[in-house]
């Protein structure tokens, strides 16, 4: 189903192709990187921290160096040393431990040898003397005074003064608006508790992998999975002290990222193996090393106080929120600070945000990073104001729902957006307007993202029989190419099969950030347009050459150059691409932008769920989800994303956690106890795509990616507050908590 | 005059005030006359090197050169990551 | 590591019995993940799955013999043996995706010995033995004294089984098993619970046998549980005090699976659903 | 050490490799046959990525030991298309966009196959319990189960037009 806002008339926009690259997928042909094989390649391993916090005493390399097959051994000593205001510091230092491991999987060495065997028997040769030290895990304990101290050059920003002592809190962040206490003194209502959330690992199918090839000339290429071949390029060039021009990097296909491949953890290590090899090395993590050494997303502590009016209008907000960061500090509790009560008018509010070092992997972004914590508390407590009031709860979100002008709790004015229309399209959907089967709990929540635009590059070649080439930067996580193509085709009028997208390399197109905040088929797509529009322009010029008239009385209409006057018949694009050579030469654009007015993200949701009272099972029973896409450009994968998001806010809501050992080692680095939705966890997950259209883009089109995770926590505990009456504010939902709390309920005498 | 608000935890280094008028055509002299008004300002909001700012709502990463109309509204926000 | 794959019982004591350092398998479901966690490689890998007596699934004179390696897809798909034991059956597909059913045997469920494994609570309800072959020869034990600890079993060095004896169980009788697991599939359980009953004619209880998994070092059987049931009607009394029962008798750890609390309160519930569903079965002429 | 000869049959081809006995099949058929289509995602049999068909069933690849292999007969996702046709399963795939990153989609194609091999007309809840042994991050599997279901419609249509 497809709520259209306004929308014109387009030929592919909208349009559902089968994608270009779906082929290569579908007959195995597709390439990752660890499927990349070379002459002569190496094999690596990582030898990685079995402590949470321990001071590095020595690290001997020499038995592993006299192995068989051994080609070369790496350590922390073989980094520079990044000076203390250098933004990737942390980066190498989590990339390699230097004087302290400060997680149970840091790495800590690598090993590049003939066999894989080879390489695991060498890294586990290496002797590392260890001074264990205390570790801390929890938010409240690491903040707490007296706690073991992960650096002594973190100070804690932010603060009305500037403390004399180092501290886990990396930096408080405030804001604020109004005045509270009258805010709170005009509420009927007033509602609040705290939320405490784990941390969670995104957990894409393919684990992390490159390959490095290091040449005589001290020139490498790089072939990786990464949401950003250039910020690999970038961030192993500042690890190795290395100019990026001696360094290439090539996207294979990417296995899913979702936030976690946007930073690297192998890539220098390769090369610098390969460096002193002087033969190519693979580097392949396996599933327990994601778990145990790349970014989970936060966990959280969250209070949150509501009022409202006995109209339903909230009129205060106060909330001290704390996120983890990990190992290293990290914007995750400033995110959460701007997310909290965003999809709210409020005019007073204090919010306070904590960011918090831990002894975990460090934190990297997961899908609407922060945002899905934040919502659990906010649209918890708002479900609890609308019981309170009697009102229905998407009603009540309708009352209190920003609109353009409105101010957003992070200062800005709100642009065009479009939660009012996700909610009223889920207030009159075929599953809210039906009642939850008997039994059944129902629960809404919204959620806001605020996606964002950055550099992107694309350029466009006309090829001689009339197709198209497009060479955008933006790795393809879930369907972009397909997305390109069809802005393409729109523009030049030809088919969309007619046009080859092609994600390059660092050398072959222009600087893209990496794909993230939901931006690649806004911002590269809006890069693709603008070659495109550039390109028409040429075409009109070619066309008026072979018509030897001049380019003003040509116009570009639907894939044809046409003379205004109408005295010649009109030219297609092929006609004109097949005279290229002799009116100018090859026909080819580029455009190169900083992408601006990504729209804001809104999306509503509202799930059915079933308990069994005796065990505290969950089953999610019905599950709608409406999102504001701006425009759809390839339907299917806006669906797609919308779905996948859900999926992954369930897997969160229900059962996902790190779980942690007293040693501070994590206890579930697996599948099998790390419990990602599976086939049969999961009903369909209906969607209705609501188009808002962002009047900053071309098309209207508004990032997807993200938003869609952020409102099942809250969905999901507000249903099963609905099915047994147990408000439950600690994640997951799994079945000893939800058992629990039924029991606790049970004993107040529910 | 663009209208310039600060958050409440940059309020600490412009002694409470919460929102000015400056004449700037752009952020470098936006920035030069805050730092003017209210010393210190400028290392805090350079801090994080990547501090976002947000020019009538539209959010610039990394945003030194742009350009402000007369009379916009600017906030400067933190710097955004996403998944 | 070498791999060997012998084809009788005779080659494989054999193998065991030469080879220090070896190590029997079928479907590896636990072998390779333990390998990959660290577990060093045995000198021989001895692969159960090419002889024929392993994986043979039939019924002769009354009595089911189960190979010990018989892949438990072969279980699920077999229609007379779900009709006799439709509990451990079910119990038998609970193990792990489709992929897995292809590998997982009995054998390798009941001799990796941990305490939360599918197939070994409806084993004991059903009194099944099992073959045991060795360098004395073969012996038959009762399953219910294998298991004797978490990875640890009363197997002698160079002993394996080869199968499982189970007798058709006489009529009105039926069998079993529920598990909790947070998720629909792939999960570990955080208890399972195994009944098998007898009912007379007018519907009373005349024999009762309920084991539990997840909730000791080993899976118990819980005689203060079953046999409470002698004499009565299945009903809510009688399924109340089965689930008090049971409750009482686990006595689990907390772990990253499960608490004590919880594993303890959940292990009364399906206990008494799983009599329910035994008892309903029995009562309908669902079983043999 | 010497490495271990293991003769069988690969898509329909003769084939044979070496292999250390403790190595994975799922490595034998990437490093050693050059398939790189079977995936590992976990290396212990918890995601399904690996599949393959071995004598018609279907096993996650990370947990048979390569010699295991020998006299046998696999069949992985380069050889589920019939020459240049593809299999239902994979058109549906494609048309029905159930594939985001594509790395988990061998596996998923393997194990859909295994089922409608033995099941052609399977419910919704069979096909999301026969294929609760993959995983898929990316599409919260309702395209994938839908496009199951088409191709299964497709294959029992196919079936019904050659009958008459």
């Amino acid at each position: 189903m497809t709520i259209t806002d306004q929308r014109p008339g387009y030929r592919y926009v909208g349009t559902r192709p089968v994608r270009h690259d779906g082929l290569d997928k579908v007959v195995g042909k597709a390439r990752y990187a660890a499927d990349l094989v070379l002459p002569g390649m190496l094999y690596g391993h990582i030898l990685r921290s079995p402590h949470a916090h321990a001071r590095i005493v020595a690290i001997d390399t020499a038995a592993a160096e006299a192995m068989p097959g051994v080609r070369a051994v790496i350590t922390g000593a073989d980094f520079p040393e990044l000076p203390a205001d250098d933004p990737e510091r942390n980066t190498t230092r989590n990339l390699m431990a230097r004087d302290k491991v400060l997680y149970e999987g840091h790495a800590i060495a690598a090993v590049a040898a003939t066999s894989q065997r080879a390489a695991k028997a060498a890294a586990k040769a290496i002797a590392v003397t260890y001074e264990v030290l205390p570790h801390t895990l929890d938010i409240r304990e690491a903040m707490a005074p007296g706690a073991p101290l992960l650096h002594d050059d973190v100070f804690t920003t932010g603060l009305d003064s500037e403390p004399s002592e180092p501290s886990n809190v990396a930096n408080r962040t405030c804001y604020e608006r109004g005045d509270i206490e009258q805010g709170f003194a005009d509420a009927a209502v007033v509602v609040e508790g705290e939320f405490v959330t784990k941390a969670v690992h995104q957990g894409y199918i393919e684990p992390h992998a490159c390959v490095a090839d290091t040449g005589q000339d001290g020139k490498t290429v790089i072939w990786c999975s990464s949401q950003g071949h250039f910020r690999v390029r970038s961030q192993t060039a500042a690890m190795l002290g290395w100019d990026t021009a001696r360094i290439k990097v090539i996207p294979a296909e990417i296995g899913g990222g979702f936030g976690g491949k946007t930073t690297i953890y192998l890539e220098p290590l390769a090369v610098a193996l390969s460096a002193r090899a002087g033969r190519p090395v693979k580097l392949v993590m396996s599933r327990e090393e994601v778990f145990r050494a790349t970014g989970p997303t936060p966990g959280s502590v969250i209070r949150l106080k509501l009022g409202a009016a006995d109209d339903g209008k909230i009129t205060a907000a106060k909330a001290w929120m704390a996120y983890e960061s990990g190992a290293f500090p990290g914007p995750w509790a400033m995110l959460g600070c701007m997310c909290v009560i965003s999809p709210y008018n409020v005019e007073n509010f204090l919010i306070e945000g904590y960011e918090v070092v831990v002894n975990k992997p460090v934190n990297v972004a997961y899908r609407a990073p922060s945002a899905p914590m934040a919502a659990f508390a906010a649209d918890t407590l708002v479900d609890e104001i609308a019981r309170r009031l009697d009102m229905d709860p998407i009603e009540l979100r309708l009352l209190n729902c920003p609109s353009a002008g409105d101010q957003a709790p992070y200062g800005p004015k709100w642009p065009r957006i479009g939660l009012r229309e996700c909610l009223e399209a889920v207030r009159d959907s075929d599953h809210y307007r039906s009642e939850p089967a008997p039994g059944h709990g129902r629960g809404v929540a919204s959620g806001f993202w605020f996606n964002i635009g950055e550099a992107s590059s694309a350029t466009v070649n006309l090829n001689e029989n009339g197709t198209a080439t497009v060479v955008t930067g933006s790795p393809d996580i879930g369907g972009s190419r397909a997305s390109m193509a069809l802005m393409a085709a729109e523009e030049l009028g030809i088919d969309v099969y007619d046009i080859q997208p092609v994600v390059g390399d660092t050398e072959v197109v222009g600087f893209t950030d990496v794909t993230e905040g939901s931006r690649a088929t806004f911002a590269t797509g809006m890069a693709v347009v603008e070659a495109c529009r550039d390109l028409k322009r040429q075409l009109c010029g070619r066309a008026a050459v072979m018509w030897d008239c001049d380019s003003d009385e040509v116009a570009w209409s639907d894939g044809q150059a046409t003379h205004r006057a109408g005295e010649h018949e009109p030219l297609a694009l092929a006609a004109i691409t097949a005279e290229a050579g002799r009116t100018g030469g090859p026909l080819g654009a580029t455009a190169s932008l900083n992408a601006r007015g990504a729209g804001p993200a809104f999306s509503v949701q509202v799930t059915d769920v079933s308990v069994d009272e005796e065990t505290g099972r969950v089953t999610v029973e019905r599950y709608t989800t409406a999102q504001d896409a701006g425009t759809a450009i390839h339907p299917d994968y806006v669906e797609g994303q919308m779905q996948g998001g859900v999926a992954q806010g369930i897997g969160w809501a229900l059962n996902e956690e790190y779980i942690h050992d007293a040693d501070g080692v994590m206890e579930n680095p697996g599948f099998l106890d790390y419990r990602i939705p599976v086939a049969s966890d999961l009903p369909m997950i209906e969607t209705i795509i609501v188009e808002v259209p962002n009047p900053n883009h071309p098309y209207g089109v508004r990032g997807v990616g993200e938003v869609g995770i952020v409102p099942p926590i809250p969905a999901l505990a507000n249903a099963v507050y609905d099915a047994t009456g147990a408000r439950i504010r600690e994640l997951p939902l799994s079945p000893p908590r939800v058992l629990a709390a039924i029991t606790a309920r049970n004993g107040d005498g529910g | 005059m663009a209208q310039v608000h600060f958050s409440a935890g940059q309020r600490r280094l412009t002694g409470g005030v919460a929102h000015t008028d400056v004449d700037a055509a752009t952020v470098r002299e936006l920035l030069r006359k805050l730092e003017e008004m209210f010393p210190g300002i400028r290392a805090h909001l350079d801090q994080t090197a990547s501090t976002a700012i947000a020019i009538d709502g539209d959010i610039i990463p990394d945003p030194l050169y742009e350009p402000i109309p007369a009379d916009a509204e600017v906030h400067f926000i933190a710097p955004l990551a996403g998944g | 590591m070498r791999y060997a794959a012998p084809t009788s019982v005779a080659e494989a004591v054999a193998l065991l019995g030469t080879e220090p350092n070896s190590r029997v398998f079928a479907g590896a479901t636990d072998l390779v993940p333990q390998l990959r966690a660290g577990r060093p490689e045995p000198g021989v890998a001895i692969d159960l799955k090419k002889i024929p007596r392993l994986t043979s699934v039939a019924i002769d004179d009354g009595t089911w013999r189960i190979g010990a390696a018989a892949p438990t897809s072969d279980l699920t798909a077999n229609e007379a043996l779900t009709a006799d034991v439709p509990g451990l059956v079910y119990a038998s597909g609970l193990i792990g995706s489709d992929q897995i059913q292809n590998r997982a045997s009995l054998g390798g469920n009941l001799c990796n010995a941990s305490p939360a494994a599918d197939a070994v609570p409806p084993l004991l309800v059903n009194t099944a033995q099992a073959v045991v072959a060795g360098p004395d020869g073969e012996r038959t034990v009762p399953v219910a004294d294998i298991p004797t600890g978490p990875g640890r079993t009363s197997l002698r060095p160079g002993e394996f089984v080869v199968e499982f004896l189970i007798d058709r169980p006489p009529p009105g009788t039926a069998d079993a098993y529920l598990r909790l697991i947070p998720r629909t599939e792939m999960d570990i359980a955080i208890v399972g619970a195994a009944a098998r009953i007898t009912l007379d004619a007018d519907g009373s209880c005349v024999a009762a046998a309920i084991a539990l998994g997840a909730v000791a070092p080993t899976v118990i059987t819980v005689p203060a549980a079953s046999g409470g049931l002698i004499g009565q009607p299945i009903d809510a009394r009688a399924l109340a005090a089965v689930a008090a029962a049971a409750s009482a008798a686990a006595s689990p750890i907390d772990d990253k699976r499960g608490t004590v609390t919880y594993r303890r309160q959940v292990a009364g519930v399906l206990a008494k659903r799983a009599v329910a569903e035994a008892a309903g079965r029995a009562r309908n002429g669902d079983g043999p | 050490m010497s490495r271990t000869h293991v003769r069988c049959r690969i898509n329909g081809d003769d084939a044979e490799f070496l292999c250390d006995a403790g190595d994975a099949l799922l490595d034998a058929l990437r490093d050693e046959m050059g398939l790189m289509g079977a995936k590992e995602g976990c290396g212990t049999g918890d995601c399904g990525a690996c599949s393959i068909l071995m004598d018609g069933r279907l096993q996650c690849s990370c947990l048979v030991f390569a010699p295991e292999a020998e006299g046998s007969s696999i069949v992985t996702v380069e050889g589920i298309a019939d020459g240049d046709r593809l299999h239902p399963l994979q058109q549906c795939f494609l048309e029905g966009a159930a594939l985001q990153c594509g790395v988990c989609t061998p596996g998923f194609l393997v194990a859909a196959k295994a089922l409608l091999d033995r099941n052609p007309d399977p419910t919704e809840t069979e096909v999301r319990y026969a294929l609760a042994g993959n995983l898929c991050r990316c599409t919260g599997y309702d395209k994938i189960v839908r496009s199951v279901l088409a191709a299964a419609a497709v294959m029992q249509q196919g079936k019904e037009e050659a009958a008459r």
